[in-house]
């Protein structure tokens, strides 16, 4: 079976996005050279031109206010950014423009508009370029948050992104790029608030999202070392959440521990516990837990990065202190 | 002119004489635009003032910015653009909307929240949009002028024969993504065309308290823009220049920019007025208010021949009754019913996916594998 | 007593900040003119100058930006929004230097900013003109979160948000300007972290946060008349929490309800029930709920906005659902 | 001049010949300003070639943006700064941190994210400050263009006699808040300096490519702001230009811009080169490498006899004994210990509120107060 590493699969589905629609279009800084946006973007200039896969000036809030514009006169516009703090500068669009938009329309418009940020991890990226801000694009109506931990999701959810009709923020950690498995050839779809078990589990549920997805299916491999059966649900997307999914596995395994690659006070993993607790909190046999980064910036030094990201083993003591 | 007059740069000066306008002239402009332009600016004064007279009714329960005074500008604009371009327009809609929308009773529907407003009553006046007639509002300055260019881009890109227009004052031109639209649209020549009502204030703030240089249009044209200025009551010249800026951006020539230096009488907000706080000289009111865009070209009209009292006075009954049937309907007219919050944010149906996307299934990830530490970059 | 209005308590605030300290600078669009931001600024520009007392141009990414330099030099800006929204252009200055300025100089330099967010709510404010971000501020590493609900609180957060340390983003609900109560003429403080125990009662913790609070006394006084004792804690800022009274309060009464006049996803509600769980959830005699606007932009029309915003009545019949 | 030059606009175009830079000239600079510009382009240039050089060993774990090529503007430019002045850095960070702080091993240090570095390791090359020294970067474009801006009006409160000076790209010219900066510096008549490094390319994208107006000092002008440009690769041009027009600065002229004309030759990120993109000619590198701002410099001194060539070997010499030094004690050096997270991101003190400010207790509030509803505004 055909295998594509997690940058080549977002490549895969522009490339194909584009070909099955000549309304996509592929819009940032750098998207139109060799290196294409860490290969996710490679090779889309020589098939479909400078037209529709455009570099743009350093103007990341003027990017997103003409992708609307964009998008209501029915292109869908594929925006990246190197670096997800650089979306920041956009956050007047995001917030007052782009995610009001269908509402303020009366429903009568909708902006089928993707926005891919990478977020930076390692080698001392520092605090202005690992900044993941998917919590706050969860607390806001109007969007949809993908956070895809593989390849095939990746794949799969910029063809949702692109191809359904609500703005998508793409969060894409850098450090998944070089992940491989099996990716289908043809377009599919990976939907919005579909969770995925990725591992069955009796004793604890981890949910995790994005880059935690990996570390939480090491972790329950740590732990069934021990004899402990961890449960592990991929949310995929933060927004919307996977209720039932996230409810069930809790009620299966009455013991949950949220992995959530961003600060912790009020972010998604501060929702899941609340959804959990609401619903069900007096059926838990312990208390949840969360597994988030520090509530801090980002270090540069290695020895301080070192301590600022979780590892496998710390989320494997988290769930044992459960049981 | 009357000191503080600080709204309007020095190139028009020398058409004011002892405080009037003396510039106006109706060479080339045939009889039938001039009472259009007329039209125009009595239906939207009419409209505000009825608005103004009925807002303490508290039956218009939104945010209401008044552009009596500036009715030239819009009037310009409203012979120039066609159903098929789009127009933006700031918190500041009434002119925008008339110009683009033409019927009353989509606007008067919106400020009283009804169902039946242009857009359902969840907008009011100062976000209204009316999708139909490919016109939308919005109250947070500059932010919708990238959104025309990016309608632009669009046009360009598709082939479309159509322009993008944005509509708003002198203190979006204070917001970086105005400048930075500025640059996209004139690096991209694209079919834009920025309308700046420059009513010499942002609220209260004047000009000259926010910006170190007064010319716009100069600031516009450094970034290779096309800019033109004028004196913004004048509505023949406002309907020179912007129809013929527009008619080169038609064939292709490239984005522009206008700027009509004009006066609001209202206050900022609402109809209470707000001259209480000092911000702006009587004396700088009263010029503007002597140099009304509709007496101006009333007196021009009438001076000329070009139409009777009688029909003059016929309109404004008949805007009168317009307006009084658009109010009444409006009042009866049933407010939305209770919603469902989420499929007011979110589509929901993805009929482009369910055309185009199969269903696959994952055959599970192998999480054996290191995650990358990215280099330098 | 003296009594004081909430925008008068914020407007003594002012004024005697920058009679005390000549460092301290009000700077926002408007804020010398006789209007005064809602009343919170009149009187400035006559008693400190123009130089002390700036209206700026309407560029709100500058605005910040110049204060960070501004608080760099020792000076303690005080900057002002008509409405938070207005601030979103700001986002940059915010979460990419302002926040992090103190973690990137390790700990050599602070930013004793202070950025007031006016919330609209009612009268059609619609969806640009009424949104409260302040999930996302208390998300954010680096900078703390006023929420005062009362006058005496809005002069005392006032006071120690400009002669604290750590950049403020103080959030003033518009429909709070016009509460009276009891005002100290002295320069005082209120905390970041205290909540306050404004009710209390044995049968269920109503914890609210800014215009909440308001409305949870009124819940509380409707279920008072069925002989039902809520007890309201206040929360008084959105971050840093006052986890002990939190937990405190539910431990109290072992039932729990968070009001937080937010979109409900991944806000500070979430954060609060998450904490609660984490740290009691066994504990709880039922499950914990939320009070929050529906996750949905704002409706314009009054009828709608009737049903967007929930009522005290609302707030009661859930706290009676969890009896 | 070779095609695809792009970065440089045509005032420069006379004072090449044959591919060759004419216009270097020393008249009216002394033999020891010559000289401390030459040894500041050498430190620069060894420090970087160290860097380079040693990034492979993989104990340097951050990103590295190298300015080699571009070294004239910030030797200038150390000329003309104080101490008491700030400086503002973007990503590009190392001849701006030499030309304020002067010393290697703050930022060496740092790079090797140890405790003794500037900013204690927990910043790196790309976001480096230096407290002590008054110098700050960041790698988010433009952003730190107005921080500088603050602390320039800052300065002009307190009436201190001191300056602003922010460095940073042709790229952070796109970004809208760099205009609302030179807006409002112009306005406000600010002490600030705006350098500008133009290399002709944001990364791989080339300034025309971008702006539709490549005259940058042209448009900064149309805002009311002086406007100088230059050629970047003349040290001593630059060290006139700067130094002239800071002079004006600090003599309350006013806000300036400062445009140098240069070129990068490594890649945008890190030592190991990225021409295998193609985003930019051969010809255009090399055509900027024959006009290295040390050679040209040196070449000028020696042809004027200003300097042996002995001087130079030993002056390379000492340098690189210095780097030597500095790379191994860095290597040395303690890595931060554990940290409190809190801490690092929260003040644990007040100081100021514990002075000024009372504690009070509230007499409870009454709830029986309705909430006002706004109105119009
Ligand atoms: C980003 C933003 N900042 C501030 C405001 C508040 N505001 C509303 S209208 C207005 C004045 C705008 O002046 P101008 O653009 O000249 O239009 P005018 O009202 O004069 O027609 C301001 C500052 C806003 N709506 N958006
Ligand atoms: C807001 C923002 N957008 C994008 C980037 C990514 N980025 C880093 S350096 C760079 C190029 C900057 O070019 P320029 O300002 O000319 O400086 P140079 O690198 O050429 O010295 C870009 C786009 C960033 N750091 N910040
Ligand atoms: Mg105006
Ligand atoms: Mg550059």
């Amino acid at each position: 079976m055909r295998e594509l590493a997690y940058n080549q699969a977002i490549n895969e589905a522009l490339h194909q996005a584009m070909g099955l629609d000549e309304d996509v279009m592929v819009v940032g800084q750098l998207v139109d050279y060799r290196s294409g946006i860490f290969g996710t973007t490679t090779g889309l200039l020589e098939e479909y031109g400078s037209e529709r896969v455009q570099d743009f000036p350093v103007a990341e809030s003027l990017m997103t206010q003409a992708a609307i514009g964009e998008a209501q006169m029915g292109m869908r516009p594929v925006l990246t950014h190197q670096r997800l703090d650089f979306m920041i500068y956009s956050m007047d669009a995001v917030a007052n423009w782009m995610s009001l938009w269908r509402f303020k329309s009366n429903g009568k418009q909708s902006l089928p508009i993707t926005i891919m940020g990478v977020v930076g991890r390692g080698w001392g990226q520092g605090p202005q370029h690992s900044k993941s801000f998917h919590g706050w694009f969860s607390h806001l109506p109007g969007i949809k948050v993908a956070m895809p931990a593989t390849p095939f999701d990746a794949k799969g959810m910029m063809m949702e992104s692109v191809f359904g009709e609500d703005p998508v923020i793409f969060v894409a950690h850098r450090s998944l790029f070089s992940m491989r498995e099996h990716v289908p050839e043809m377009p599919y779809r990976v939907r919005f608030g579909e969770a995925m078990l990725r591992r069955p589990g009796k004793d604890v549920s981890i949910v995790a999202l994005g880059i935690m997805v990996p570390l939480a299916m090491q972790a329950a491999e740590l732990l069934a070392g021990e004899g402990i059966e961890a449960e592990v649900l991929d949310l995929r997307s933060a927004s919307p959440l996977d209720k039932e999914a996230i409810l069930a596995t809790a009620q299966r395994t009455k013991r949950l521990v949220v992995a959530d690659p961003a600060w912790q006070t009020a972010g998604v993993a501060a929702e899941v516990i609340s959804l959990v607790s609401e619903h069900m909190g007096a059926d838990l046999a312990a208390n949840p837990a969360r597994l988030c980064l520090p509530d801090s910036h980002t270090p540069m030094s290695q020895t301080l990065e070192e301590q600022y990201y979780p590892t496998e083993q710390d989320l494997a003591d988290l769930c044992k202190k459960m049981l | 002119m009357p000191n503080g007059v600080c709204t309007m740069n020095s190139n028009f000066s020398q058409l004011i004489k002892d405080g009037r306008y003396i510039g106006m002239s109706l060479d080339g402009v045939d009889g039938d635009t001039v009472w259009q332009l007329y039209v125009f600016m009595q239906r939207l004064r009419l409209l505000e003032n009825a608005i103004a007279a009925l807002y303490s009714e508290q039956q218009m329960r939104c945010p209401v910015h008044f552009c009596d005074g500036q009715e030239a500008i819009s009037a310009g604009l409203a012979l120039a653009i066609r159903d098929s371009d789009h127009l933006f327009s700031h918190h500041r809609t009434h002119g925008f909307y008339l110009a683009k929308c033409r019927e009353f009773k989509p606007l008067i529907d919106e400020i009283y929240g009804r169902i039946s407003g242009a857009s359902g009553g969840v907008a009011g006046s100062q976000d209204i949009s009316y999708c139909e007639m490919n016109f939308h509002g919005g109250a947070i300055l500059a932010g919708s002028i990238g959104i025309a260019a990016g309608v632009a881009r669009a046009m360009q890109i598709k082939n479309i024969p159509a322009l993008a227009f944005a509509g708003f004052g002198d203190g979006a031109v204070d917001e970086g993504v105005f400048w930075e639209t500025v640059n996209y649209a004139a690096l991209q020549k694209l079919p834009l065309v920025l309308v700046c009502e420059n009513n010499g204030y942002s609220a209260f703030s004047p000009q000259n308290k926010r910006q170190a240089v007064m010319d716009i249009s100069a600031k516009v044209r450094a970034f290779g823009m096309q800019a033109h200025s004028f004196f913004g009551n004048d509505a023949v010249e406002s309907h020179r220049v912007i129809s013929q800026a527009v008619g080169a951006v038609r064939r292709g020539e490239g984005p522009v920019f206008l700027e009509g230096h004009t006066f609001r009488w209202s206050g900022h907000v609402g109809p209470e007025g707000d001259d209480q706080y000092q911000y702006r000289s009587m004396q700088e009111l009263a010029f503007w208010k002597d140099n009304c865009p509709i007496k101006l070209l009333e007196e021009k009209m009438l001076e000329e021949g070009l139409v009777k009292q009688q029909a003059i006075d016929d309109l404004v009954r008949q805007i009168g009754q317009e307006l009084d049937q658009a109010f009444a309907e409006a009042k009866q007219s049933p407010f939305p019913e209770p919603v469902d919050w989420h499929a007011m944010n979110y589509a929901t149906q993805t009929p482009k996916a369910d055309e185009l996307l199969a269903e696959e299934k994952s055959s599970g990830f192998d999480q054996n594998q290191d995650l990358a530490i990215p280099g330098p970059y």
